[in-house]
């Protein structure tokens, strides 16, 4: 028995899984280390986002729940910031 | 039709080829990041294993904090690319080695393979014990590190002090009683203070947070204080916080308080109820709970200053 | 249900394992990268995997597991630049 | 072929894959590397005994789980107290290296 809320995990989560993809091919096509970090960060974070909507439907308490949403907060945070960094570093270099 | 099996097969692959990585790559920063993208993988497998609780150890002192020890090491050691090519061993001893090392392969999983059915095991006699001794533990993992196998956790604490004394004693002798070299030598971006300061307060919130859960459900001191130990070298990698001096009474302190009070308590538990680490039974919880929180401070104090390394002479001139 | 979560869940391990090869053949930022990829891609599907097979506690798991990736990157990118003089900002 | 078995015949790959850098590398931290990788491959062998162990209606076998923590934390210990070794080595001596014979080198007295 599949319920209107099965359906939006399941599209929110193959969705999440699109970016994951989207992010894997961006990583190795894109040609050179500052595209590839836009792809990266743009794509693992979307789709850690979705897949995380989606499991919290399934959550067994409202604090697990809201641990899901802390979870992707501190990669968001933690991914934007190293973006920063690397992307620096990368600048550096070319100098 | 059940993916599952797909993506055990798959794990175990990927843990393979990263490990083969980590021993055949060029040179010491490629073989460190393959380290602890293994570490990760590897908490994988234990979680397939059905073990949250090595899962979070394996991730956090296995992959996280042994990969930050290496690179510093290597940033220190100034040879972060690899020893000269005419160091590389010849041929010959390249075949035995390999020759060897499948030789031992596959001893153990001949040995895996035919291990008996149904396995031994000390479960039940644990479970007794752990009833017996450390009643209102939902945590079977908590109540066999605390209570059936109580002798061990405590050593192992002592085996942490022992470390960091040996560590400590490698120093120079003119730099006894100093600080630890930072951990960063230039002034950090922004983005990365920023980041620390973030992360910090949460991370040591998690690790609380983790100590005081794993009564019950995953976690425990080692966890927690593997996290907190990692947040406090997150401030000292953006130059927030200094490592403290070596002959700082505070540091000392929090370093041997979970051991001596585990001992203490132990003891006591000698003389009132005749053997080592026995409590009366509707105390144990409190009491275990008691033991953990000096644990978990005493782990966030040795792991980064096993990290951080002997004192150096050199930062406080 | 719990079969479409773990068919997510192999799919994602599958591109982050496709990801890795930037590991095998690439520079170290690139490299950097993969391991950021992995991190967050092994968290998704570590709570996928555990979503299905009911694993008690896994978002505890998972929350140590953001807090050490963010832990490593810190400590790889000291790496790449630290030696190379004061930073301007 | 369950998780289990599986899980042990990676660990059992691993301890031969460390192995062969331990002995091979010329590198000390490399050689350390690859020690880890044969001590995680260990623990993973005997971890499995963990997860066939559901005798006493455990999911899982404890006792091995928890002495598996307890290890982990003891090789972390190991490893850093090793790292302390090699960078005192290498200041003392001027080498990166466990070669016995960089030590005859002249180059070798001038440290400390």
């Amino acid at each position: 028995m599949i319920t209107l809320l099965d359906l939006l995990s399941i599209g929110a989560i193959g969705a999440g899984t699109f970016f994951f993809f989207a992010g894997t091919v961006g990583l190795l096509r894109f040609p050179d280390s500052l595209t590839r970090l836009h792809a990266l960060t743009k794509a693992d974070n979307l789709g850690l986002g979705l897949v995380v909507l989606g499991l919290i439907p399934h959550a067994e308490s409202a604090l697990a729940a809201f641990k899901l949403i802390v979870i992707w907060a501190l990669v968001l945070l933690s991914g934007a910031s190293a973006a920063q960094l690397i992307g620096r570093a990368l600048r550096r270099d070319r100098k | 039709m059940s993916a599952l099996p797909y993506i055990d097969v798959g794990l175990a692959l990927l843990v393979v080829a990263v490990g083969i990585w980590t021993v055949a790559a060029r040179d010491l920063f490629a073989a460190v990041i393959g380290y602890v993208a293994y570490g990760l993988l590897l908490a994988f497998v234990w979680i397939r294993l059905y073990a949250p609780d090595v899962a979070l150890t394996e991730a956090a002192v296995g992959g996280g904090v042994t990969g930050v020890l290496l690179i510093t090491a290597g940033k220190r050691l100034g040879a972060v690319k690899n020893v000269a090519p005419e160091a590389q061993p010849g041929l010959p001893l390249r075949l035995l080695a390999g020759i060897l090392a499948v030789l031992v392969a596959s001893a153990l999983g001949a040995a895996i393979l035919t291990l008996p059915d149904p396995p031994p095991s000390l479960a039940p006699e644990a479970a007794l014990a752990a009833d017996g001794a450390g009643a209102g533990l939902g945590n079977p993992i908590t109540a066999v590190l605390m209570s059936y196998r109580s002798f061990d956790t405590m050593l192992e604490k002592i085996v942490l002090i022992l470390a960091v004394v040996g560590v400590w004693s490698v120093g120079a002798d003119e730099a006894w009683g100093g600080a630890p070299a930072p951990l960063r030598q230039s002034r950090p971006y922004a983005p990365m203070v920023f980041l620390a300061q973030m992360l910090a307060p949460v991370g040591v919130l998690v690790g609380i947070h983790i100590f005081w859960t794993g009564a019950n459900a995953p976690g425990g001191a080692f966890q927690g204080g593997a996290l907190l130990a990692a947040m406090w070298m997150v401030t000292m990698m953006a130059r927030l916080t200094e490592p403290p001096r070596i002959d700082a009474r505070w540091l000392r302190l929090a370093l041997v308080a979970g051991p001596a009070v585990f001992l203490v308590i132990g003891l006591a538990g000698a003389v009132i109820a005749g053997s080592f680490f026995a409590y009366p039974h509707s105390l144990a919880k409190p009491i275990i709970l008691f033991i953990e929180a000096f644990m978990l401070v005493s782990i966030a104090a040795a792991l980064p200053m096993l990290v951080a390394g002997p004192p150096s002479g050199r930062s406080d001139q | 249900m719990n079969e479409i979560l773990l068919a997510a869940a192999g799919l994602i391990v599958l591109a982050v394992a496709v990801g890795l090869a930037r590991i095998f053949r690439g520079d170290d930022a690139g490299r950097l990268m993969a391991i950021q990829l992995l991190g967050t891609g092994g968290i998704a599907a570590l709570l996928l995997i555990a979503y299905a097979t009911s694993v008690p506690g896994v978002e505890d798991v998972a929350l140590g597991l953001a807090l050490l990736a963010a832990f490593a990157t810190i400590a790889f990118v000291n790496l790449i630049d630290a030696d190379q003089g004061d930073a301007e900002a | 072929m369950t998780p289990s078995v599986l899980a042990g015949l990676t660990g059992a790959a691993l301890v031969g894959l460390g192995l062969y850098g331990l002995i091979l590398h010329p590198h000390p931290l490399r050689k350390l590397l690859a020690f880890n990788l044969m001590g995680s491959g260990v623990f993973l062998v005997f971890g499995i005994v963990a997860r066939r162990g559901a005798a006493a209606g455990f999911r899982f076998d404890p006792i091995p789980q928890a002495m598996v923590i307890t290890g982990i934390v003891v090789a972390f210990a190991a490893s850093a107290l090793a790292v302390a070794l090699i960078l005192r080595l290498s200041a003392q001596s001027g080498h990166a290296t466990l070669d016995p014979e960089a030590w005859t080198r002249p180059s070798g007295e001038d440290a400390n």
